[in-house]
C-alpha cells in the first residue's frame, strides 16, 4: 500500500457475521450499491466469533481500518453472540483509544441482511474516514 | 509485629501438627532486609521460619495452582489483596474452597524498599520492622523511627480491601481502609487519559519500549492462570517473536484484555516489572470502562458471579457508534 | 404545454431542488396536498400539479403561475404528505427564482391597501415583504 | 421561576394587550418574565429555502441574545416568533454544516441550546392546568369558546411537535381550566390566510369565512387565538363577513391571555369585562 | 502445503466485465500450494462442475477454491461437486468475487487486485481446512403451529394430512383469526365463514391435531428436529372437560364489555366466546372484567352452569413439549389510526375502519348484516372509501403497500350497492392495484356494474359537519377539486405486523424486517423458510397477503415440515466447537457464553509422572452446538476452537487478506 497521504489507499478489513452483515454485503452487491474496493470481507459465523487477536493481527499486517459487523442487538442468529461482541469491543475500542491508537480505525456496526444500502454507506464512510487518518503506522509491524 | 509472627507461626504449626494441612504458604526472611519471599512450610518445625513483616508483599496465592495439585489441603496466609486472588482462582474453577485453609491477615500496607533507601542512603540498613504506626529502621549506626505511611508501596496506597475478603481464620483485628483511596485509585489513569491522543501514544510507546517480554507480569498474576498461555503457542501464532513495538502492543493489549473484568488490582504485575512499566494504569483503565459501561464491578470479591466479559445485558450501552 | 426530453430534469429543475432541498421526483401524485390546501380555490396550478410540472420540467408554466403567490406557507400539505415532500419549500424555490431576477418584486409599499396601512400588524407586513419582495 | 421573554415586533404595538395581559397573568402565577435586552426581530417567517444562510441569522442572533441573558428557557407569545425560533433551534442543533456556517457570523457559538416555549406550554408544563384551575377564581363558566390554533404553533408536524397536528387539545384543556366550555369545530387548525391579507385580501377573506362560520355553527360565542396576524385576519374579514351575512358570523376574537387575565381577575380590557 | 486447485468463474459478464480473469488465473497459479488454476464462463453449470471434478482427479487436488458468487449462493452446490470427486465437502472454499467485488466496484484494475486478494485469502484458508463429518441427529416427529388463523389452520391440516402430530397454539379463546371477522371474500364473494368454519371444525375433529386456545408460546429452545417449547395456557376458569358449550353463562353474565371480535361495535360478556361458531365452542372468563375477580362477588355463571364447569380456581398451565418443526402463522394487526386525525376517526361515529365496516356487512355482526350509520342507525347513502390510510406513507405510516385494500374496498363498494339500494360508493385511491386471478375483472365490475365512483386522489381531511361528513380531496386526473358530502367514511387502514411480533421473533431467534414482519430465508427461492432451520412462515406474519396467498404459503410450509419430519434423521452441522483438552484450563469461561447449553464439564484422568491426576475440562455436545463460536473468544488459552472457522483458518485469512 502506498503511504503518501495523497496517493494513500487504505486497506479495510471487515469481519462480517454470516447471517446479517455478510448477507447485507451480498445484498449491497445484488443491488449494485457500490463502495470502495479497499474493503475486504472475512466471513465469520457471528460477531461473537471475532477474537480481538484477529483484529490486532489485521492491524499488524497492514490494515488501516478494521470493521466488525454483526446482527442488530436482539437479532443475533445465535441469541447473544452480538451482545458478547458488544461488551468485548466496547472495552477493546476504549483501550486502543487510551493507548493512543485512533479509535476511528476500529469500528463495530450492526448491519442486517436487509441493509445492503447501509453496508455500502458504512463502507464508504469508513474508507473515507480512514483515508483522512492516513496509514496506520502505530500497530503495523516491521515487515 | 513479633506478636504477629507469633500468631502466624503458632497457627501454621498447629494446622500442620493436627494434620489439617500438609503444606502452608507464607513468607520467610531471606538474605536481605527487603526480601520476604514466599515460604513453603511442610512441618510444625519449619513453621518457625515464617514471618510477616513490611516486605511480605509477594502474593502466595499463585503457588496454590501447583500446590493444591499435590497436597490434599494447603494452608495459606493471605493479605487483603492475596485473598481476592483466592476468589479469583475459585471463580476460575482453578481451586476448590475446601482445598485451602485460609489464614487472613489484615494488612495496613507493605513498605517500598526504594523509598527506604532513598531516605537512608548512606548507612547500611540492617532491618526494617513495623512498630505500630511507625517503622523501626535499624541501621549499622543506630536506629531511626519514621512514619510508615510515607514509605508504603504505591499499590498499597490505593488498596480498597486491606482486610481479607475470604478466610477461615482472621489472625488479628481488622484495619481501616486508608482514607482518600478512591480518589487515588484512578488518578494516574485519568491524568493519562486527559492527554491528547498523540501524547498518549507517545507516552505508552515510551513505556512499552522498555518491555523485554520477560512475561513476569503474566507469571505473577493470579488472573493469568491458564494451563497453557496463548503467547506460548505456535499455531496459530498469536504473538510474534519479533521484539518490535507492534508485537509488544499486541502482547500488552491481549494481556490486559484477558484480565479485563478479572483483575483484582493486587498490582503485582506493575511492582514486579523489571522495566517499571505502569501496567496498573492499563488494567485500571479497563476497570474504569467496565464500571462505566456495564455497571460498577470489583473482581475477586464474589467467586459466585460471572465476570463482566462472561455475561451481558440486552440494554448494555455500546462504546462505539451503534447507529 | 408540451413535455420534451430536454425539459425533464433540466438544470432549472435541479436549481429548484437545490434551493428547496426537496426531491420533486419523490411525489407520486396522490393529491393529498391539494385536497387540504386552504387557499387552493384561488390557485391556477394545484399543489400536486406543481410537483408534477416540476417532475416533467414544465418550469416556465410554473413560473407564470398565480399559485406561487397564493401559497400561504401554512404547511398543511407537507404535514400530511405521505412522501415527505415539503411543498411550500418547492413553491418558495420557484418564487425565489423570480424574486431574484431583476425587478422581480411582487409587492411594493405603494400598493398596500388603506386598511393594511392603517391596522395591519408588523408581523403581517414583515412576512409579506419577505414573501413578495427581495 | 425565571424565563427570558421575547415579545417580538407586534406585541409592542398592535398586539400590546396580548403582552400586557400575558405579563400580568404571568406575574399573578409567580412566573418572572425577563425581557431579552435589545432583542431584535426574529424575521417573522422561517426561511423555506436551504441555499442561503442569512435569513437564519436574525432568529439565531435573537436566540443567542436570549442565551446570553442566561435563563435556559425563552418564552414567546406570538405564534410566529415561536414557529421561527423552534425551527431555527432544530436546524442549529441538527444540521452541523449550517451550525458551522452560521456561527461564523456570531461572536459566541450558538448550537440550539436555548429551550423555546410558548406561553401556553409554560401554563401547561410549568404551572400545570390543574393548579391553574385552582388559581382561576373568576371561572368563565358557561362561556362557549372556540380555540383557534392556526398553523404556526403546530406545523410542520415533525419540527414543531407542539401538539397533535390534526387534533390538538392544549387550547381546550387551557379553556377548561378556566371553567370555559371549548367548542370543537373542524376548522380550528385551518389556515386564516396569513400574510396573504397584505397582498391578496380576497383569498384571506375566504379562508377566514370558513373558519368563523364553522366555529359559529358549533355554537361558539367567542374565539381565542395565540397569534396577532391570525387575530387581524379573523377580525378584519370577520367584520366584513358580519356585514355581508347580517351578523351571522360575528364572533369576537381575543388573545387567550385576555381570557386568562379575566379568570385570574387581574383585570383586562376584554370582552368579558365589557359585558 | 495442500495441493490446491483454483476455479475462477466469469459468471458470464457479471464478474468478467469488472475482473480481469486471465490476470487472476495467472496470479492464482503463483499462490502457495496452488497446483492448478483455470477459468470458466459458468462454474455452477454442469460443464463447470465437471471441470472441477476432472481437475481433482487429474491433478490429485486436495483442496478446492472456487472464486465466484457468494457462498450463500452456491457453497452447497460446490461442496457436492467436490464430494462427488471423492474429496471431503469441507475441503472447498469460496472466494466471493461477485456480490462482494465485481458487483460493487467499477474500476477494473482495483477490482482485479481485490479479487486476487480474496482468492489468496480463500486459498490460505483452504490449506487449513480439515475433513469434517456430519453426525446424525434424531427428529421429533411432531409439529407446532403458532397462530390459529386461516394460515395456521391450513398448515395444521396439511401437516396432519401427512400423518404427523400437530399442536396448534392460539392466543384467543377460539381459532379462526382475522378471516372469521370477514363477511364475504373477493373476488368470488363467497362468505368467509362458509369456507372457514368447516376447516375449523376439521381441525377440532382431527385426532392428529390438538388445539391449545387461549394460549401463548412462552419459551423456545433447541434446534431443528429437536425444539423444546413451553406453552402457557391461560386460565380459562372453565373446565373444558365438563363444559358443554350451552352458553347459558354468557346469557346471564351481568358484565358487558366491548367485543374485541366486533371491534367494540357491540358488547360481549365477561364470560364469552369471541363469536358463535367458535372452536372450541367453550367460553372463557376474562378476569380483567369478571365481577368475581374484580369485585369478589357475583359467581352468576357458576350458579347457572348446568355442567358445573365453572372453575374460578384455575391457574395458568405451563406445558413443555418437544417438536421437530415450527410453523409461525401469527397474522397481522390493522393499523391504529392515532397519526391520522385528519380523518376524524373517533371524532365522528360514522367514520369506520374497513374491518369495522366488514362487521357491519356480516350477518352475525352487530347490525345483523345491515349497513347502518352508528350515529343514527339509518342506512348511509353516500359512502366515501379512503384507501392507503397508513399505507404507502413513509411520513407517518407504513411505506409499503398493504396489498389487500384495493380489492376489499372494491368488494365493499359492491356489497354496499347490493345491500343499500341507491347507495353511492366513492372510492378515493392513489393507484388501484389488482394483480391476481379475476381481480382486475372484479374491480371493473365495481364501477361498471355497480357504478362506484373512483376518484384518483388521497383525501386530505374529513370535516365532521353535524350529521354529515365533508370529504375534501382532488381528482388528480381531471384536476377538479372534490368536496363531497357523505354519510359514512370507511378507512382502508394499513396492515401492521402483530404487536409482539418482535418479541416472538426473539424467542424463536428468527429475524424481522424494519416493520416487524418475519424475514423469509430468501425473498424468492425460500419464501416460507426462515434463517433458523426447522422454523417456517405462513401468512401475513411474513408480510401483507390475501387469503389465497396465505393458504398457498401455509400449504407450502406444511410440505416443508412434512419433508423434514419424514426424514429418519438429520445430518448435524459439523462446523461445531471442539475442545483441545491439552490446552483446556477447565475454567469454563466457554460455558458461560454458550447460548445453547452445549458445553459441560468433564473429568479427565491423565498420568502425571507416576500417579494419575484428574482434572476438569470442557466438553461440547455436538448436537446442541450451533457453531456460533462465542466460546472460542471467551477461552483465553484458545483451547476451544470452531471447526470450519478455526483460529488457525481465520488468522491465515487475516494474514493473506492483508498481503
Amino acid at each position: 500500500m502506498p503511504v503518501t497521504r495523497e496517493g494513500f489507499e487504505p486497506l479495510i478489513v471487515a469481519f462480517c457475521c454470516n447471517w446479517c452483515s455478510y448477507a447485507g454485503a451480498d445484498l449491497a452487491g445484488t443491488s449494485r450499491q457500490t463502495y470502495p474496493s479497499n474493503v475486504r470481507v472475512i466471513r465469520v459465523p457471528c460477531s461473537g466469533r471475532v477474537n480481538p487477536g484477529f483484529i490486532i493481527r489485521a492491524f499488524q499486517r497492514g490494515a488501516d481500518g478494521v470493521l466488525v459487523a454483526g446482527c442488530h442487538p436482539g437479532d443475533c442468529h445465535y441469541h447473544s453472540g452480538n451482545y458478547h461482541a458488544r461488551r468485548r469491543f466496547t472495552i477493546l475500542k476504549q483501550m486502543l483509544d487510551y493507548l493512543g491508537i485512533e479509535p476511528e480505525r476500529f469500528q463495530v456496526r450492526w448491519i442486517s441482511g436487509s441493509e445492503g444500502a447501509k453496508f455500502s454507506a458504512v463502507m464508504n464512510e469508513l474508507t473515507e474516514n480512514v483515508r483522512k487518518l492516513g496509514p496506520n503506522r502505530k500497530l503495523r509491524d516491521a515487515r | 509485629m513479633s506478636t504477629a509472627n507469633g500468631k502466624i507461626r503458632s497457627s501454621a504449626a498447629e494446622a500442620l501438627a493436627e494434620g489439617r494441612v500438609t503444606l502452608v504458604l507464607g513468607w520467610r526472611k531471606k538474605d536481605f532486609w527487603w526480601q520476604s519471599p514466599v515460604a513453603f512450610v511442610e512441618s510444625a518445625a519449619e513453621a518457625e521460619q515464617l514471618t510477616f513483616d513490611p516486605f511480605s508483599v509477594y502474593n502466595p496465592v499463585k503457588y496454590l495452582l501447583e500446590a493444591a495439585g499435590c497436597h490434599e489441603k494447603v494452608g495459606v496466609f493471605v493479605k487483603g489483596c492475596d485473598s481476592r486472588g483466592i476468589n479469583r482462582l475459585l471463580q476460575d474453577k482453578r481451586l476448590e474452597r475446601e482445598q485451602v485453609l485460609i489464614f487472613g491477615l489484615p494488612c495496613s500496607g507493605m513498605v517500598d524498599p526504594v523509598k527506604i533507601r532513598a531516605a537512608f542512603p548512606a548507612p547500611k540498613i540492617c532491618e526494617v520492622a513495623r512498630d505500630g504506626e511507625e517503622l523501626l529502621v535499624r541501621l549499622s549506626d543506630g536506629q531511626e523511627r519514621v512514619q510508615t505511611a510515607d514509605f508504603l508501596l504505591e499499590k498499597c496506597l490505593t488498596c480498597r480491601h486491606p482486610n481479607p475478603v475470604v478466610y477461615d481464620r482472621l489472625l488479628w483485628e481488622r484495619v481501616p481502609v486508608r482514607s482518600g483511596v478512591d480518589a487515588l485509585r484512578f488518578a494516574r489513569v485519568s491524568s493519562v487519559a486527559q492527554q491528547q491522543i498523540q501524547e498518549r501514544y507517545a507516552y505508552w510507546t515510551r513505556q512499552f519500549s522498555r518491555c523485554i517480554r520477560c512475561f513476569a507480569c503474566r507469571n505473577t498474576c493470579p488472573a493469568c492462570n491458564c494451563r497453557s498461555c496463548i503467547f506460548d503457542q505456535a499455531e496459530p501464532r498469536w504473538l510474534g517473536k519479533a521484539s518490535d513495538m507492534s508485537d509488544t502492543l499486541n502482547y500488552q493489549i491481549t494481556r490486559a484484555f484477558h484480565v479485563a473484568g478479572r483483575c483484582f488490582e493486587c498490582g503485582e504485575c506493575e511492582r514486579i516489572c523489571p522495566a517499571g512499566i505502569p501496567l496498573q494504569e492499563l488494567n485500571r483503565r479497563l476497570i474504569m470502562d467496565i464500571d462505566k459501561y456495564f455497571g460498577p464491578y470489583e473482581a475477586g470479591l464474589a467467586p459466585g458471579d460471572l465476570p463482566p466479559l462472561g455475561t451481558y445485558r440486552g440494554e448494555d450501552p455500546a462504546g462505539f457508534d451503534e447507529s | 404545454m408540451k413535455v420534451t426530453a430536454d425539459k425533464v430534469n433540466s438544470s432549472l429543475v435541479k436549481e429548484v431542488e437545490e434551493i428547496s432541498g426537496q426531491k420533486v421526483s419523490a411525489c407520486f401524485q396522490c393529491g393529498k396536498c391539494t385536497g387540504g390546501c386552504p387557499v387552493v380555490s384561488s390557485m391556477d396550478i394545484f399543489p400536486h400539479l406543481v410537483l408534477r410540472f416540476a417532475q416533467l420540467g414544465l418550469l416556465e408554466e410554473l413560473l407564470h403561475s398565480k399559485t406561487l403567490w397564493i401559497c400561504a406557507s401554512c404547511q398543511t400539505c407537507d404535514s400530511r404528505c405521505p412522501r415527505d415532500v415539503d411543498i411550500p419549500k418547492v413553491i418558495e424555490a420557484l418564487r425565489l427564482l423570480l424574486l431574484r431576477r431583476k425587478g422581480g418584486n411582487r409587492l411594493h409599499p405603494a400598493n398596500l391597501s388603506d386598511r393594511v396601512r392603517a391596522d395591519a400588524p408588523q408581523q403581517g407586513l414583515v412576512s409579506a415583504f419577505r414573501k413578495y419582495a427581495k | 421561576m425565571r424565563y427570558s421573554y421575547y415579545p417580538g415586533c407586534t406585541l409592542k404595538t398592535k398586539a400590546n394587550n396580548f403582552e400586557k395581559t400575558a405579563l400580568r397573568t404571568a406575574g399573578a402565577l409567580g412566573l418572572e418574565m425577563v425581557e431579552v435586552p435589545e432583542w431584535q426581530c426574529c424575521g417573522a417567517l422561517y426561511p423555506l429555502n436551504t441555499d442561503e444562510l442569512f435569513p437564519l441569522l436574525a432568529p439565531v442572533r435573537a436566540l443567542a441574545q436570549a442565551k446570553e441573558a442566561g435563563h435556559g428557557t425563552l418564552v414567546t407569545l406570538c405564534a410566529g416568533c415561536y414557529n421561527v425560533f423552534k425551527r431555527t433551534n432544530r436546524e442549529m442543533s441538527r444540521n452541523g454544516e449550517v451550525r458551522r456556517k452560521v456561527n461564523g457570523y456570531l461572536q459566541e457559538e450558538y448550537t440550539g441550546e436555548v429551550n423555546v416555549l410558548h406561553y401556553l406550554e409554560v401554563l401547561k408544563k410549568e404551572v400545570g392546568f390543574a393548579s391553574l384551575a385552582e388559581k382561576a377564581q373568576k371561572k368563565l363558566t358557561g362561556r362557549k369558546v372556540a380555540p383557534y390554533y392556526g398553523c404556526l404553533l403546530l406545523k410542520p408536524r415533525d419540527e414543531m411537535d407542539f401538539d397533535d397536528v390534526e387534533n390538538p387539545t392544549i387550547f381546550e384543556d387551557f379553556l377548561r381550566a378556566l371553567g370555559a366550555e371549548p367548542v370543537d369545530y373542524p376548522y380550528k387548525t385551518e389556515c386564516c390566510g396569513s400574510y396573504l391579507s397584505m397582498a391578496d385580501e380576497e383569498v384571506a377573506a375566504t379562508a377566514v369565512g370558513r373558519i368563523l362560520l364553522s366555529a359559529r355553527k358549533s355554537g361558539a360565542e367567542l374565539l381565542v387565538v395565540a397569534c396577532p396576524l391570525c387575530r387581524y385576519n379573523l377580525e378584519e374579514y370577520g367584520r366584513e363577513l358580519t356585514e355581508r351575512t347580517g351578523g351571522e358570523a360575528s364572533l369576537p376574537v381575543l388573545y387567550f391571555t385576555e381570557l386568562l387575565a379575566e379568570a385570574l381577575a387581574v383585570g383586562s380590557e376584554t370582552y368579558g369585562e365589557e359585558k | 502445503m495442500r495441493r490446491t486447485g483454483v476455479f475462477i468463474c466469469w459468471c458470464g459478464s457479471n464478474i468478467a466485465a469488472t475482473v480481469d480473469i486471465d490476470l487472476a488465473v495467472a496470479a492464482a497459479k503463483k499462490m502457495p500450494g496452488v497446483v492448478f488454476a483455470d477459468q470458466n464462463k459458468y462454474t455452477c453449470s454442469e460443464i463447470g462442475q465437471e471441470m472441477i471434478r476432472e481437475a481433482i482427479r487429474t491433478h490429485r487436488l486436495e483442496r478446492v477454491v472456487v472464486a465466484a458468487c457468494s457462498p450463500r449462493m452456491h457453497e452447497n452446490t460446490f461442496r457436492k461437486t467436490v464430494a462427488a470427486a471423492g474429496l471431503n465437502p469441507y475441503f472447498l472454499e469460496i472466494a466471493n468475487i461477485r456480490e462482494q467485488c465485481s458487483w460493487v466496484h467499477k474500476d477494473k484494475e482495483t477490482a482485479t487486485d481485490k479479487a486476487i486478494a480474496l482468492i489468496r485469502t480463500a486459498v490460505a484458508k483452504a490449506a487449513r481446512n480439515e475433513a469434517l463429518f456430519a453426525s446424525e441427529l434424531p427428529i421429533e416427529r411432531r409439529a407446532l403451529v403458532i397462530g390459529g388463523g386461516i394460515a395456521g389452520i391450513q398448515a395444521a391440516l396439511d401437516i396432519a394430512e401427512n400423518g404427523f402430530v400437530v399442536d396448534l397454539v392460539e392466543k384467543e379463546p377460539s381459532i379462526g383469526g382475522r378471516m372469521a371477522q370477514l363477511d364475504k371474500t373477493f373476488p368470488t364473494l363467497d362468505c368467509s365463514a362458509c369456507i372457514l368454519t368447516p376447516k375449523m371444525v376439521e381441525v377440532a375433529q382431527s385426532e392428529k391435531i390438538t388445539i391449545f386456545s387461549y394460549a401463548e408460546v412462552e419459551k423456545v429452545e433447541g434446534y431443528v428436529g429437536n425444539f423444546t417449547v413451553t406453552v402457557r395456557s391461560r386460565a380459562r376458569s372453565v373446565d373444558m372437560g365438563k363444559c358443554t358449550g350451552c352458553g347459558d353463562c354468557m346469557l346471564k353474565c351481568p358484565v358487558k364489555v366491548d367485543s374485541e371480535f366486533d371491534l367494540g361495535l357491540i358488547k360481549r360478556r365477561a364470560i364469552y366466546t369471541p363469536f358463535p361458531q367458535a372452536v372450541p365452542n367453550k367460553p372463557a372468563i376474562d378476569r380483567e372484567n369478571c365481577r368475581w375477580f374484580t369485585a369478589g362477588k357475583c359467581r352468576v355463571c357458576e350458579k347457572v352452569c348446568p355442567a358445573g364447569a365453572i372453575d374460578y380456581s384455575q391457574e395458568d398451565e405451563l406445558r413443555t413439549e418437544k417438536y421437530g418443526a415450527i410453523v409461525v402463522a401469527t397474522g397481522f394487526d390493522p393499523k391504529k389510526l392515532d397519526n391520522y386525525g385528519e380523518y376524524a376517526y373517533g371524532k365522528h361515529p360514522d367514520v369506520l375502519t374497513s374491518l369495522e365496516f366488514e362487521r357491519l356487512l356480516n350477518a352475525s355482526g352487530p347490525t345483523g348484516g345491515k349497513i347502518l350509520r352508528p350515529s343514527n342507525g339509518r342506512p348511509p347513502k353516500n359512502v366515501a372509501f379512503i384507501q392507503c390510510v397508513g399505507s404507502r406513507d413513509k411520513a407517518k405510516g407504513n411505506p409499503y403497500c398493504a396489498k389487500v385494500c384495493c380489492m376489499y374496498t372494491a368488494k365493499h363498494a359492491i356489497l354496499l350497492c347490493e345491500k343499500v339500494p341507491g347507495a353511492r360508493p366513492f372510492v378515493f385511491y392513489i393507484d388501484v392495484r389488482t394483480p391476481g386471478k379475476d381481480y382486475e375483472e372484479f374491480y371493473n365490475r365495481a364501477y361498471e356494474e355497480f357504478g362506484a365512483t373512483y376518484i384518483k386522489g388521497n383525501v386530505s381531511k374529513v370535516f365532521p359537519d353535524g350529521e354529515k361528513l365533508l370529504v375534501r380531496s382532488v381528482d388528480a386526473l381531471s384536476g377538479a377539486l372534490v368536496e363531497l358530502e357523505v354519510d359514512m367514511v370507511v378507512l382502508a387502514n394499513s396492515v401492521d405486523a402483530r404487536a409482539g411480533a418482535k418479541e416472538l421473533a426473539q424467542k424463536l431467534s428468527i429475524t424481522t424486517n424494519a416493520y416487524n414482519f418475519f424475514n423469509e430465508a430468501h425473498p424468492k427461492l425460500r419464501p416460507v423458510e426462515t434463517h433458523t432451520a426447522g422454523i417456517f412462515l405462513a401468512g401475513t406474519c411474513q408480510g401483507p397477503k390475501d387469503i389465497p396467498e396465505t393458504v398457498a404459503q401455509a400449504s407450502a410450509a406444511a410440505v416443508k415440515v412434512a419433508a423434514l419430519l419424514g426424514k429418519d434423521s438429520l445430518l448435524s452441522n459439523p462446523t461445531v466447537a471442539e475442545v483441545n483438552e491439552k490446552l483446556c484450563t477447565g475454567d469454563m469461561s466457554c460455558l458461560a457464553v454458550c447460548p445453547y447449553g452445549a458445553i459441560s464439564e468433564k473429568m479427565l484422568e491423565e498420568r502425571r509422572g507416576r500417579e494419575t491426576v484428574r482434572r476438569k475440562v470442557a466438553e461440547v455436545n455436538m448436537a446442541l452446538c450451533q457453531g456460533c463460536g462465542a466460546c472460542t473468544v471467551a477461552c483465553r488459552p484458545g483451547a476451544i476452537n470452531l471447526k470450519g472457522f478455526t483460529n488457525e483458518q481465520i488468522m491465515a485469512e487475516v494474514e493473506a487478506i492483508c498481503l
